[in-house]
């Protein structure tokens, strides 16, 4: 199950939709919005998306982590728009037979989410905003 | 005579203050030379050129990638979603 | 939150336990039944626990997980008596204000709880059954 | 002369036939004895004596500790909680 949307997040279809019968630990990641950053108290978030390249790249990453661990399931949402503090911007739900997998492979796709994704982020506080820049992309064939 | 499709994102949707552009270029225009051009026509975009990279058909591609008739390109700045 | 039940574990409000306005990242582990152990394929397990020690000492992890990582919250659950393949035996939940800490805090929950909490598991096969050895928990003073 | 309450759990429940027991123990008694009375008392305990770990009062306790009259005894084979 792979997800850009702007209602709340539903964490209970995720897992089921990674979880096998041979599989013994599931690994489900929050990214929630905190009340601060860098200092700054943040009254609430606004998320933009270049829509369809951000599901292809959440599905890109799921097939990465599968190549590089051996996992059963992997599924990621990810939501947009305005959030307010305490709510889940992101879900990334993975599956495996035992549990070092599933942590490992679960942490390495949030990285590479942030890392590959076109998902922007903008912080409002009481007295202004601002887009954040995070990482930017590698681009095949790049010197 | 290329014509491209140049979607705007984030902070460069704000300054621009469009989601969608037209721009025509010469035959032979490469991305490189489609963010020169920006930075002329749309010189809030400017300062944003040095970390801007750019997707065609949904795939980042580099400066030298040569762009046809129709193409759709995204503006990517530096991406933040995820989780902290 | 922390608790030792017979009853199916509800990982909702387990993870609103942990969550924190401060908090970017909750990470949550769910240990599964699996079909499958060492070759042998699983009908049920079967769990016993030393309740009320279990219950402290689960507790006493996450007072161990506290004091090693920057975590803001640790909640844990532990279901015991009879479980089927696919049914959810233990659930830790960690949130933190960054998503390292979140996901090193949570696995190492995790193998704390399967070295220090009395609690004991039979597998049982179409054709028998075993109650699983696992740890011997380090007693404090001993050689 | 300390009488114990033990208690059994997993294959040890399952050996004993029973979830409790009492044993009387002599003066000075430690938890290395009250083992060596339950392997000649319960022969069936016999063989996880080597992996066995008592509790008393809900914390881990050496061979050599004390015991005293009334003390909760619990015999903790290796654990299998958690996940795989």
């Amino acid at each position: 199950m792979f997800a850009i949307t702007r209602e709340p997040l539903d964490p209970m279809p995720l897992v089921e939709s990674v979880r096998r019968d041979e599989c013994g630990a599931v690994v489900l990641f929050y990214g929630v919005v905190r009340n601060e950053n860098r200092g700054r108290s943040v009254r609430y978030l606004e998320y933009d998306a270049y829509e369809p390249m951000a599901l292809k790249k959440l599905r890109a990453v799921a097939d990465e982590v599968r190549a590089k661990f051996p996992v059963t399931g992997v599924g990621v949402l990810h939501r947009i728009g305005r959030l307010e503090v305490g709510e889940t911007s992101l879900l990334v739900a993975v599956s495996a037979g035992h549990r070092r997998e599933a942590f490992e492979a679960c942490h390495y796709a949030v990285d590479r989410i942030k890392e590959t994704v076109p998902i922007w982020k903008k912080e409002v506080w009481e007295d202004g905003s601002e887009w954040i820049e995070g990482h930017v992309p590698e681009v095949p064939g790049a010197g | 005579m290329p014509q491209v499709h140049v979607r705007l994102f984030a902070g460069l949707h704000d300054l621009v203050g469009k989601r969608d552009l037209v721009l025509d270029l010469p035959a032979g225009a490469t991305i490189g030379l489609l963010r020169e051009r920006l930075g002329e026509e749309y010189p809030v975009v400017q300062p944003f050129l040095a970390t801007l990279v750019c997707a065609v058909d949904e795939e980042y591609v580099p400066s030298g990638h040569l762009l046809r008739d129709g193409d759709d390109v995204a503006l990517i700045p530096p991406i933040s979603g995820g989780a902290a």
